[in-house]
C-alpha cells in the first residue's frame, strides 16, 4: 500500500501546515510528522508529509539510481 | 436487474446497458444508426449526410476551472459531430432544472453556451425547459442534440493496420479538474479543463490528410475510447508511454489522487487513426490551431486485438477500458 | 530510459536459476503491473504478492462494522479504496448513506468540525506508513462528535506468521518502501530471509530485484535498502512515537488469515472517546469467506489468481467474490486486468 | 433569484425563465430559430426544411393508464415535428436514469418507444445515457430530440380572424390522468392518457386543406396552447364552451379534483386553425382517423387580442393560461 | 341551455332596482366566475363575494402553524388548496418538507396507518360541510401518530358579525349550499334580511338570485331554498350530531376579521390526543397583514379587489400579498384572471 | 367553498364505504355522514358522502331546474 509523493516545501504555516509543489501543483499538508525548512523535500502520504527527502534527491530521481546502481556494481 | 452506477460509466458494462436501451427495430433512418454506437448517427436526405448526436450532460460542480456546463453541453455535442466528419449546423437544449436554482447562474450558462457556439458557427435553434422539485434532482442537467453536415463521414471503426494514432493534445485535463473539486481537493485555478469546441481544428486536419478513424476521449477518457475504436476496427494498437502528452500538473494530481489519468475524461481532445504518410501533414495541421498546439502521434495500428502500451522501461501491459468511474485512493 | 535499461541488463546478468519473490505491498503491485515489468524480467524470476494491500486484508467483518455506522446516521468518512469492497450486505458506496471520500484522517476531521451536529466516523485502514498520521490527528484533539474505526495492521507480524508457516517456496522479499519510510528496518533484521527495501518508480523495484538476487547468490541473508533516498535504518522517529502514544498492537484476524498476534492497531485506552466501536457498541463479527475464493492463498503467496476456479468466471472485477478481486492493487484484479489475456 | 417550480410550469412565468434562457446571439441558423419559441426550428438545408425540436419529459408515475413514458417521450417529439408540417424521420434519445432503475422497467419502456416509432415510419437513431446515483434524481429523465422534414412549414402563429380553431379530440385526458395518479386518488383504468404519434393524423389534414396554424395543447393545457396561438398571432379567439369535447369519465374526475381539464396536458391532440372554407373538410379527414374520431370545430378567430369562451348560458369569460401545475382543490 | 335562458329572461324582467347581494361561498364565485354570470346579469343586479372561502379566511398564524408542523418533522397532509397559501416564510409547497396533498381526512388517517414511525398532521380547514368529515374520522379511532390543526369556521358567526358592521349596503344573502346542504337553514332565519340557499350549477344561481329579487321586490325576508335536491331545512342531522360532539364553538380570529365570538371550531377536551397544537405545543401567533392590502375589506363585501392600490401591480396571482389573491375562489385572484381585462 | 359532486350508489362494503358512479366514473367514498342504499344518489365533498339525493333530482338536473322555475313562477 501506500502511495507517497516527493514535494518541495514552498511555506510554512501554523507550525504544521506547509505548501508544498508536486510538480506544477501546490498543495497544503500536514507537517505534524516531520521537522523540515523551507526549501526541503518531503514525502507525502494521506496529505501528511511522513518523511524528509534530501534536495538533490527529491530533485533528481534518475541519477540516483545511476549512483546506487553503480556503487552497487562496484561492490 | 437493478441500474448501478457502473452501468453509466463506461465500458463492458455499460454495454450491457446499452444491448437494453438499443434493443429497438426502428434504430436507423438509411445511414448509420443506433446499432453503430458511434459518435452519432448519419442520416442520408437529399444527397446531404445529416450527422445527428445527443449527450446528456451531468457534471459537479457546475462551473469548474476552464469551464462550466453549458460550455461542456455544447462542446460535447459539436464535438460527437465533428468525430463524424460533421461540421455542426444546429443543435437544441433540453434543460432540467432543480427548484431553487440561481437564475445568475442560469444567465452564465447560457452566456458561455454562446461564447461556445461563436467559436464554430453553430447556433442553438431549439429547445425546452423542464423545472423539478426541490428532493427530486440534485443539479441541473442538460441534454444537446446536434445536427451537423458531413462532406465524409468519419466513423470510429476505420482504424487499419500501420495506421499513427495521434490524440489533438494533453491528456485528463478535464477529469483530473472534476474529480479533484468533487473530491474535496482544493487544487484551485492550477488546473484546467481542456473542455473546447473542436470543429474547427478536425476542419484543418481532415483537409490535410486521410483520417481513418476518429473519436473523442470522453467518459472513460483514452483508455476507453482508444479501446472502442481498436474493437470495433478489429485491429491492435500499441501505445507509446513516453509519447503520451500529458500537463505536469494534471500527472501530479493524477498520482496525489491515485487515479489513471488514461481513465478520466476529457472534452477538448480528438484520438484519430490516420494514414501513415499523412500523419507528420495531420500533426502539423493539428499543431497549428490552439486547441491542438500538444498534439502527438503517440502509436500505431496493428494486425491482432487488444490495446497494449510500450512502458518507458520496456515493458508491455494492457490499457483496458475502465470499469466505473475511478475513485481516488490512498494505496 | 538508459538507467533502467542497464540495471535490467545487470538483472537478466545475475539471474541464473529459480527465485521467486515476494512483495508485500500494493502499491509494489500497482507499480509492477502499470510499467509491465513482469514482462521484462528474467524468465525464471518470478514475483508474487504478499498480504499487502490494507484493502485486500481488511476482513469482511470490518466493512460491515463501518455500515453498521452508516446505518446509524454517522458520516462515514473514507479512502476511496474501500468504497467498493463489498462487506455482507453490500458496499460503503452502494449504502446510500453519507459516505464521504477524503484525502486522508485530518480532512475527516475537517467536517466534524464544519458539522458539528452530526457524527463523524473515519474509517482508519493503513499499514504502519498510515496510522501515525491519524495518531497526529487524534492528538490535535478533534472534536468530540469525531471518532475512527481502527482497522490498522502491522507489517511484521504477519511477515513472521507467513515464515513459520513455510508453505511458499519464497527467496526473499521486497520489504514494502514507505512502511519502512516510518519504521526503518531494524525491525525486520530479524527474518531469517533476503529482504530488500525498495522504493516505487520501476528502477526502483529494478534495483531491489538486483540486490536480493545478489543476496541469493551469494547465499546470505541481511536487509539491503534500494530506496535510501527515502528510508534509513531507523524510519522517522517522530511518526513512530507519535504512533506508539496513541495505538497499541493487539491480536486480530486478517482477511485469509487466522488472527494473528500482535498484528492490529487499536487506540489505548485514554483514547476510548475516539473509538468508535466503543462509541457506537460496534462490534466486529467474524464472516466466513467465500468456500472456493483461494485468497488466503493468494495472499500467503502460495497460490496464483489464475490457480483459482472462480477467477475470470463467476470472479471478476465487476462481481467481485474474493478481496483480491475488489482492491485496485488485489492481486486477482490485477492479475484480471493485465495478465488474464496473455493466458 | 431562484427557478421555481412555477417556472416551469408553462404560461407567463415560464416566459421569464424563457427569456433568460434563450438569451443568445446564435439562436437560429438561418430559418425559425429559438426565438419563435415554436414547436420547433427549421433549418434550410440543400432546399429543404429540417424540422428540429426537443423535450425532456418527465413523468410521475412512468407507467401509466394509456402509456408510459417511452410513448410519452417519442410522441412528445413526433408530434412537436408535425405540428410545424414535419414529417418525423429521426430521433435522438438522452436517458438519465437513477441508480437503483428496474432493467425490467427500462426495457418496457424501450419497446413501447419501438411501438410509438412504428406507428410513423420514424428512427431513433442515437442516444446517449447517465446513470445517476441514488438521492441525486428520484426518476428517469428522458430526452428526445427530432429531425423531421417539411413540405410546408406551419407555424403556431398563423391564425387569421375568420379560421375555424378546431382540435382533434377529447380535452384533458393526459393530465387528469396522470395527476389523479399523482395525487394517490385511484381511478384505476377508468381515465387513459391520449398519448400518441400524430404524424399521420396531421397528414392527413395538411394534405386536405389550408391549416393556417398548429400547435400541441401539452404543458398548461389548451388554455396554455390557443392563448399562446391567438397572441403569437396578434387576434382573438373565441370558444364555444358546448362544442369543446370531453370525456365523461374526464369531466367528473375533474370535477372531484377541482381542476379545470382545459388547463392540463394532452399528449395526443391538436389544435389547429384553419381557412374556415377548409373547416368542415380538415375535420372530416381528422375524424377518419382513429386518434381524430373526436374532433371538433370549437371557435373562431376574431379581430383583436384575448381568448374568451361563450359560456352554455349566454355569458362570457376569458380562458386565460394557467399559472403553475394545478393543484387537485376541495373548494 | 332553454332553461337557463328562461330563468335569465325571468332575473331581467324581475331587476328594476339597484341590487347588491353577496355569496358566502368560494365554490359559488368559481362557479359565477366560470359561467361568465356577472356578463349575462342585469347590469344593476351586482354579486359581491364575503368570507366564504377557507383559504382566504385562514389567517397567516395559521398557516405558520402548519411550516412549524414541517419544521418538526411531522409529514403534514392537506388539502391542495392550502399548498400555495403564503405564511410568514413561504408556503407549505416551498417548505421542503414531507407535505402529502390528500383527497380528505380520511387519506391521512390511511397514511398515518401505513407509516406508523412517522407523525402525520391533517390541517384541517373548512367550513360546516367539511367539519363532519374530519369528525367521523376522529370518531374511528385514528392511531396515535394521528392528530389535526383544526382550523375550521363556522359561517352563521360571520354573517352575524357582517350585519353587525352594517357597513356594506347589502340588500340580501346568496346562501352556501353545501353549507346548508349538512347544516340545514334554520339558523339563518334568525337574520333579517333576504336570503336564498343556492347550489352551484348556473341555474342554481340564476334561480337563487330570482328568489332573492322577489323576496326584496315584496319587502320581505326570509329564506328560500333554491337548491331542494340537496338543501332541507334541518340539514344532515347526523352528520350535524357527528360534528358536535368531536367539536366545540370557540372564539377566533378570521383574517380580515377581528375575532369573532363562537366562529371556530375546536376539539374537545376528550380528542385532546388528536390535537396538534397541544400535542406538539405550537402556538398560532397573530400576524400582522400588509398594510395596503384590503382583502379584509374585500372579504367583507365593501370594497371591490380593483379597489386596492396593490391590485394588478404589487400582488398578482403570481406574487399575491393577500389571501384573496392566493386562493382559486380568492375574490382577487378571480377578478384578476376573468374581470381585469373588462377594466 | 366546497366542491361537492353528485354521484350514484353502486355497492356499499363494510358498512360505511360505497362505491359510487359519479359519471363514467367509479370511486370508494366514505358514507359515515348518510344512511343510504344501493340505487340512491348522494351528494360527495372530500371523500364522503355528505347527503342523500333523490334518484330523479340526481339524473335529471335539468328537469328539475325547469319545475323549480315553473313552480315559482306560478306563485
Ligand atoms: S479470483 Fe476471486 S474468488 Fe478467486 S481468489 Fe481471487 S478474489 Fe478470491
Ligand atoms: S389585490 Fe392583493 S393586496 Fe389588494 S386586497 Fe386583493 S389580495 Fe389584498
Ligand atoms: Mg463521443
Ligand atoms: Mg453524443
Ligand atoms: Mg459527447
Ligand atoms: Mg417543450
Ligand atoms: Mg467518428
Ligand atoms: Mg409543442
Ligand atoms: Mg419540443
Ligand atoms: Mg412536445
Ligand atoms: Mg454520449
Ligand atoms: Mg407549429
Amino acid at each position: 500500500m501506500c502511495i507517497a509523493m516527493p514535494a518541495e516545501v514552498l511555506e510554512i504555516k501554523d507550525g504544521n501546515i506547509g505548501v508544498v509543489d508536486f510538480g506544477d501543483l501546490k498543495q497544503e499538508v500536514r507537517l505534524d510528522l516531520v521537522d523540515v525548512s523551507v526549501g526541503e523535500f518531503v514525502l507525502v502520504h494521506v496529505g501528511f508529509a511522513i518523511q524528509r527527502l534530501s534536495r538533490e534527491e527529491g530533485l533528481e530521481t534518475r541519477e540516483v539510481f545511476r549512483q546506487v546502481h553503480a556503487a552497487m556494481m562496484e561492490e | 436487474m437493478k441500474v448501478n452506477l457502473m452501468h453509466g460509466a463506461g465500458g463492458e458494462v455499460m454495454g450491457e446497458l446499452l444491448r437494453v436501451i438499443t434493443n429497438l427495430r426502428h434504430n436507423n433512418a438509411g445511414g448509420i444508426g443506433l446499432e453503430s454506437l458511434d459518435d452519432g448517427a448519419v442520416i442520408p436526405l437529399n444527397g446531404q449526410n445529416i450527422v445527428f448526436t445527443t449527450d446528456n450532460h451531468v457534471v459537479s460542480p457546475i462551473f469548474f476551472p476552464g469551464g462550466d456546463i453549458g460550455r461542456i453541453a455544447v462542446c460535447g455535442t459539436i464535438n460527437d459531430l465533428a468525430m463524424m466528419g460533421g461540421r455542426p449546423v444546429a443543435l437544441s437544449c433540453g434543460m432540467v432544472i432543480p427548484e431553487g436554482f440561481d437564475v445568475a447562474d442560469l444567465e452564465r450558462i447560457v452566456a458561455s453556451m454562446d461564447a461556445a457556439l461563436d467559436e464554430c458557427g453553430a447556433s442553438l435553434v431549439t429547445g425546452d425547459t423542464k423545472v423539478l422539485e426541490r428532493g427530486a434532482l440534485d443539479a441541473i442537467i442538460i441534454n444537446t442534440a446536434g445536427i451537423g453536415v458531413a462532406e465524409r463521414v468519419v466513423r470510429d471503426n476505420g482504424l487499419v493496420p500501420g495506421d499513427a494514432i495521434i490524440v489533438s493534445g494533453t491528456i485528463g485535463d478535464h477529469g483530473i479538474a472534476i474529480m479533484a473539486h468533487r473530491e474535496g481537493f482544493d487544487f484551485g485555478g492550477q488546473i484546467h479543463s481542456d473542455v473546447a469546441p473542436l470543429w474547427t481544428l478536425v476542419e484543418g486536419a481532415l483537409a490535410t490528410g486521410d483520417i481513418h478513424a476518429m473519436k473523442d476521449p470522453t467518459r472513460g477518457g483514452f483508455a476507453n475510447a482508444i479501446n472502442e475504436m481498436a474493437k470495433k476496427s478489429r485491429v491492435g494498437v500499441v501505445i507509446e508511454e513516453e509519447a503520451l502528452p500529458f500537463r505536469k500538473s494534471v500527472q501530479s494530481a493524477a498520482g496525489m489522487l491515485g487515479i489513471d489519468p488514461l481513465e478520466v475524461a476529457n472534452e477538448g481532445k480528438v484520438v484519430m487513426g490516420v494514414a501513415p504518410d499523412d500523419a507528420e501533414a495531420i500533426l502539423a495541421a493539428l499543431r497549428s490551431h490552439p486547441y491542438g498546439r500538444d498534439a502527438a502521434i503517440v502509436g500505431e495500428v496493428i494486425e491482432g486485438s487488444h490495446v497494449t502500451m510500450r512502458t518507458a522501461i520496456g515493458g508491455e501491459r494492457f490499457i483496458e477500458p475502465p470499469i466505473g468511474d475511478p475513485v481516488p485512493r490512498v494505496c | 530510459m538508459a538507467v533502467g535499461k542497464e540495471i535490467l541488463d545487470t538483472l537478466h546478468s545475475l539471474v541464473d536459476q529459480e527465485i521467486t519473490l515476494m512483495h508485500i505491498c500494493g502499491t509494489h503491485e500497482a507499480a509492477i503491473a502499470r510499467a509491465g515489468l513482469r514482462s521484462v524480467l528474467p524468465s525464471n524470476l518470478k514475483i508474487v504478492m504478499g498480504p499487502g494491500c490494507p484493502v485486500c486484508i481488511t476482513p469482511q467483518g470490518e466493512i460491515d462494522a463501518a455500515l453498521d455506522l452508516v446505518e446509524k446516521g454517522c458520516i462515514v468518512a473514507t479512502y476511496g479504496d474501500l468504497l467498493r469492497v463489498p462487506g455482507s450486505k453490500g458496499s460503503l458506496e452502494s449504502s446510500g448513506g453519507d459516505v464521504r471520500v477524503v484525502q486522508g484522517v485530518h480532512k475527516a476531521v475537517e467536517i466534524a468540525r464544519n458539522e458539528p451536529g452530526r457524527d463523524v466516523v473515519f474509517i482508519s485502514v493503513g499499514f504502519e506508513t498510515t496510522a501515525p498520521t491519524v495518531a497526529a490527528a487524534i492528538l490535535a484533539n478533534p472534536p468530540e462528535n469525531f471518532s475512527i474505526l481502527s482497522c490498522h495492521r502491522l507489517v511484521p507480524p504477519a511477515m513472521a506468521w507467513l515464515l513459520e508457516q513455510g508453505e511458499a517456496s519464497l527467496q526473499g522479499f521486497i520489504l514494502p518502501g514507505h512502511v519502512c519510510t516510518v519504521m526503518g528496518y531494524e525491525e525486520y533484521e530479524r527474518f531469517p530471509v533476503p529482504q530488500v527495501v525498495a522504493g516505487f518508480e520501476p528502477e526502483d523495484i529494478l534495483l531491489g530485484l538486483v540486490m536480493a538476487v545478489q543476496q541469493i547468490r551469494e547465499g546470505v541473508h541481511r536487509v539491503d535498502n534500494a530506496y535510501p533516498r527515502a528510508v534509513s535504518r531507523e524510519g522517522n522517529v517522530k511518526a513512530k512515537r507519535l504512533m506508539y502514544e496513541v495505538f497499541e498492537p493487539f491480536d486480530v484476524e486478517w482477511r485469509g488469515f487466522p488472527v494473528i498476534p500482535k498484528s492490529g492497531l487499536r487506540l489505548k485506552p485514554e483514547f476510548a472517546g475516539y473509538d468508535a466501536q466503543e462509541k457506537y457498541g460496534i462490534e466486529i463479527r467474524h464472516v466466513d469467506k467465500h468456500s472456493a475464493c483461494i485468497c488466503d492463498k493468494v495472499l500467503r503467496g502460495v497460490a496464483r489468481p489464475s490457480d483459482c476456479r472462480l477467477f475470470g468466471k463467476v470472479c471478476t472485477p465487476r462481481t467481485p467474490v474474493g478481496p483480491c478481486m475488489v482492491s485496485h492493487e488485489g492481486a486477482c484484479k490485477i492479475w484480471h486486468l493485465y495478465e488474464s489475456k496473455r493466458a
